[in-house]
């Protein structure tokens, strides 16, 4: 690993403002963020998120994106199948925590994937370009491809990724635990299906993800213009902050640990890893740049905590939240923030050679 | 000033549930309700932050038989699958005829 | 421990009459409140965002004349005009003197 | 209708994101924006306008200032008066919901304002200007003034005029509603009348506006340079988040307009259009550009929902906040958001010939 | 519908205690407890704001022993040094082994 | 006093909108900032704070800081010592609520800090540059430091002085209550030493400081860059709004003034106007710029409202806030802001003979 990518990840102040807030639960300091804060931090990442992946969509050609977007819905549709029969056979897990916890780790969070994002970017700054040039000139392109891993340019529509993998891999294990004869037999217990269906595609981050990304597509470049001085130039910022509160929130997780059981803790950590090396592979296949490759990478290897929590508790109310949001939450969530990163980008460097 | 007896019954559950208790509280004859933000703990584990989703408390003023009611369908509908606690109290009115 | 009887006034109201209300019940002889946001619908239709204004919920634990003088209060100036629900319940409490 | 008075209302994000928020409670979303959040971008919104008015201000003349600042005042201190009558004689309603309804069609809506001049600044940064020149320099403006009503260009002490028209027409209503014989026969119930007009000045919307408006004129350019990174840069990316926001609001009130009957919705779209029809040719009549009449019958257009509801909650207390919200958020704020732009822009070209 | 008898404890004080108190609860016996946040005066002036701090409100459903072992616990420990409020209420709840 | 330093604090945004906000509670505004707003601005200042004042002391040298390190931590001994004298003989006040004044006193005001840095800036914008340069350009800083008083220069590690001297003065206040005849009777109420000071450095305002303090340093040069949108461009603006809420609490508290007594109200007035003559003149003493002894004189002279106000709770609970809040929030803070910072910049001018 370089020096680039090591200052881009771990010295980077996101990630030093995330080991912050763990180390502050750690000294019981009395630093918490009002929820409110929360929300409103949440929302205007996934907006922002959104908007710009609209409007590079908008700049894009279907021919760039048809494969990588069906690579990522069969990432979606295939991780869930493959956890749940992990999680069955070798976890002993019941149906529905099997089911939860697989909705979970096929699922995707925005926070872990604007990390790569950051990251990519900071390499990109440290990429060599002919004098006078600026690393985010549509001229540089060329020069920060012909870097390759080391370029940190991705696609533009690596946004639009995140969104179509957001739902698919809830859905999947909603229907493999209703399926599975246990909770046949409970069944009316739980909301219809098409309820199920509603809340997925109504959910807050499902709704402002798709929603922004219609929006940023539909006004372009102009309507980009008019705000990305608050949805593009402050966003590190916003995500230093944000990542103070996930080390807070982490941080106060890290006592359930023990609860989850070393199955768990092993899983929340193999699981990722073998993700993100399936997803690069696949990116490669799919003729993804490097750095497009990693991101797609990290989305598999990302576990959701926002969309999946909210989903399994109207499909799966009997799933225990302690499992699956320590699981996504206390495991793989620092993981792929502090280790996970430079190391899938170590992979991509072997994968694709740079 | 006459007073009048009612009964207050207060239900803390999952934010998410909001609009579906609020809808039934009313449905079975409540005339209004008040809703607070609260976190907790219990069987569920931990709602501390948003991040673990939240509670609210509901409060509603409502006559006897409205209480054991509201109470009856708790315990059928919420119960069994839902982070949900419920709680009689006895309390006095003014205007009596206002939650009635 | 010995506890003491004492009543527990419950307002839910307009916030604009935060103010009002604190400094009314104080001036009835309450030696302190506490004062919590909550959204809420009632017969003056939803008050469940900023939007529509929001509740506010005053709670003061007072002796019995004081509850009794506060309810009297409030029927006469607020129930009339505003979107105003009170109630009184029994508590114990310890170190009775600090609310006399 | 041209293009780009199109895209500047209808494809802008501001206005898709509104469209969006509508979207969202329809489909019974969880999305919900934490009350702290709506408050605090009404203060920033009312700071900003605040602020930059005040500058603006300090940079304008007496002599172009003073006949629009009385046209404001007439548009303020009339509209209430007709909006009365016909609320009484045609609509049937009671004296304090005619005197409250008329007192927020006769106030402004500082969001809508904010749209108006967003749609301006749309419109303004697509006219051909020499190459190399930017639409917001100040060699920019006699080009701008030459397109006419396609120029977008508008007299920069606006937000006073935003400012003077907030609180006459509340004083107006309440008056008629307390010389009106059934209302004095219950005046013992009332506040008295200064009680009324404090809060009215002292109003948090004229509080921040009128506060802002004295502290951008006093700190004049160098206290703009060094506020307007937070005030101006970022400001339509904010109203982009506030109008999501005013979407869900609306969105649940949609329900209430069968509450309020066919009346009542008429009145709420016919009124504004006729009020800013009157507005432009008031502005004209004033020797206003274009732009700045269109604004100004937007202002005349728009219904009041942060200062007046709070007004009449005191001054009027048995006035039925069903009635005046639903008429003000979920009728006339949409209908100018989504339509009204366009159309009195529309009018401008014809009324100015553009 | 079988209601039981059950102890509402409720207690008001400075959000620093936070923690504290909602271990002491839990290791005196409470099964769950529920917090939000209020604003107040009292003795020991106002917390009407963040800067001069603000106040939690700690509700917990406990049986009668627990309620006394609390409120004890809380005059020896806390009444005498911090802004700290409590009071017991009689409630009705279902389910009367969840909190037992 | 010239004009540019009349504007620079009087009349500059922060300054007025503090007015603004005191006026607000005069006239019974309704308006009020949610409390997690006040969190979250206290959040930003800090973290921005602590941020820039890292990267800046990575580009320092530590024989550059020893000195004014070393003074700062002199200053946080000795101010409570003597406050607490003072307060004891003259003010007649108990042990307890002597020492939290005191305590109060000796550490320091990030709010009133940044005023300081703000007003110090607005200076630096009026010197006159050779055409072309910008002020804020590494090659204006010959041209600032030749200007003297008035080239508003200071040393880039100031945040780092803030940070040092926040500390101190709680913990020898806290031991002079505790060796005192009176505190000790009555110690077995108080938490055990090792918890205030757990309490002190795990406090939130200590932990973001010195947190980003690190990360600043840490990330240095490129970290700063990626967050600077956020943390450094729109700064004044929040500081602007931030002031606003300061008004209105400190409008809200004027009314405590006639509780706290006479005595009180001098010594909140006199007090800063001596720790800021020390502090200038100790700052001359150590080699530092003009600007930066000034606003060491500002750190000496303000009073701390959220790091002792938290600790005083735990470490001294008979303390009664409404003193310690009073002097701190209502008094010293308004007059720091409004009168000391043109008077303390006037004193640097005498010493220094600018
Ligand atoms: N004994 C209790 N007293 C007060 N609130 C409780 C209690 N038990 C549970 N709660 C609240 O109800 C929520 C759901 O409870 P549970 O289903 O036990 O997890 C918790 O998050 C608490 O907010
Ligand atoms: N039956 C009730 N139970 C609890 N809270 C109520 C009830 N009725 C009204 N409220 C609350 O009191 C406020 C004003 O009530 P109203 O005057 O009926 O609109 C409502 O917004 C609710 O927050
Ligand atoms: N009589 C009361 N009724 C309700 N709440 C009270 C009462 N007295 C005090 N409180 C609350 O308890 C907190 C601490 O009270 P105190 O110790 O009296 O200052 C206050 O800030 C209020 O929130
Ligand atoms: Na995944
Ligand atoms: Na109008
Ligand atoms: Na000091």
């Amino acid at each position: 690993m370089d020096n680039h990518a090591l200052f881009a990840s771990l010295l980077a102040p996101m990630c030093l403002a995330f080991i912050l807030g763990v180390v502050a639960t750690r000294v019981k300091s009395d630093l918490k963020f009002p929820e409110e804060l929360y929300t409103t931090l949440t929302i205007y990442l996934l907006v922002a998120i959104g908007m710009k992946g609209g409007y590079k969509l908008s700049i894009s050609t279907f021919a760039e994106f048809w494969r990588p977007g069906l690579a990522a819905i069969g990432l979606g549709v295939c991780i869930p199948v493959w956890c749940y029969f992990l999680l069955r056979k070798f976890g002993k897990f019941d149906v529905v925590n099997a089911a939860a916890i697989a909705a979970h780790f096929g699922s995707v969070s925005a926070v872990t994937f604007s990390e790569a994002l950051a990251f990519h970017d900071t390499l990109r700054a440290a990429v060599t370009l002919p004098a006078g040039m600026k690393f985010d000139a549509p001229e540089a392109i060329p020069f920060l491809k012909a870097a390759g891993v080391a370029g940190g340019w991705y696609e533009g529509f690596m946004p639009s990724l995140l969104t179509i993998m957001e739902v698919p891999a809830i859905l999947v294990a909603i229907i493999i635990a209703r399926i599975s004869h246990e909770e046949r037999s409970v069944s009316s217990d739980n909301a219809p299906f098409s309820e199920v269906l509603r809340e997925l595609f109504a959910g807050k981050s499902t709704l402002l993800l798709l929603g922004f990304l219609a929006i940023g597509f539909v006004s372009g470049k102009r309507g980009w213009e008019q705000v990305s001085p608050l949805f593009d130039v402050p966003f590190r910022g916003v995500l230093t902050i944000f990542l103070l509160e996930a080390g807070l929130v982490t941080g106060r997780r890290l006592g359930d640990l023990k609860k989850v059981g070393p199955f768990l803790v092993g899983f929340g950590i193999i699981m990722p890893i073998l993700h993100a090396l399936i997803g690069i592979l696949l990116g490669k296949w799919c003729g993804m740049s490097p750095g497009g490759a990693t991101i797609l990478g990290v989305l598999a290897a990302s576990a959701s905590y926002i969309a999946a929590p909210a989903a399994c508790r109207v499909a799966l109310p009997k799933a225990s939240p302690t499992l699956f949001l320590t699981a996504s939450l206390a495991i793989t969530f620092p993981f792929n923030i502090v280790v996970g990163l430079p190391l899938y980008h170590y992979f991509a460097k072997l994968i694709y050679g740079g | 000033m006459q007073t009048m007896p009612m009964k207050l019954v207060t239900i803390i559950a999952e934010d998410e549930l909001e609009p579906r208790l609020t809808d039934d509280v009313k449905k079975l004859g409540a005339h209004g309700y008040s809703v607070g933000k609260v976190r907790g703990e219990g069987m569920h584990g931990a709602r501390l932050s948003e991040w673990e989703g939240e509670n609210i408390r509901i409060e509603t003023i409502v006559p006897d038989t409205v209480a054991d009611q509201i109470m009856a369908h708790l315990a059928e509908r919420y119960f069994p699958h839902f982070a949900v606690v419920a709680y009689i109290s006895n309390i006095e009115v003014l205007r009596g005829g206002k939650f009635a």
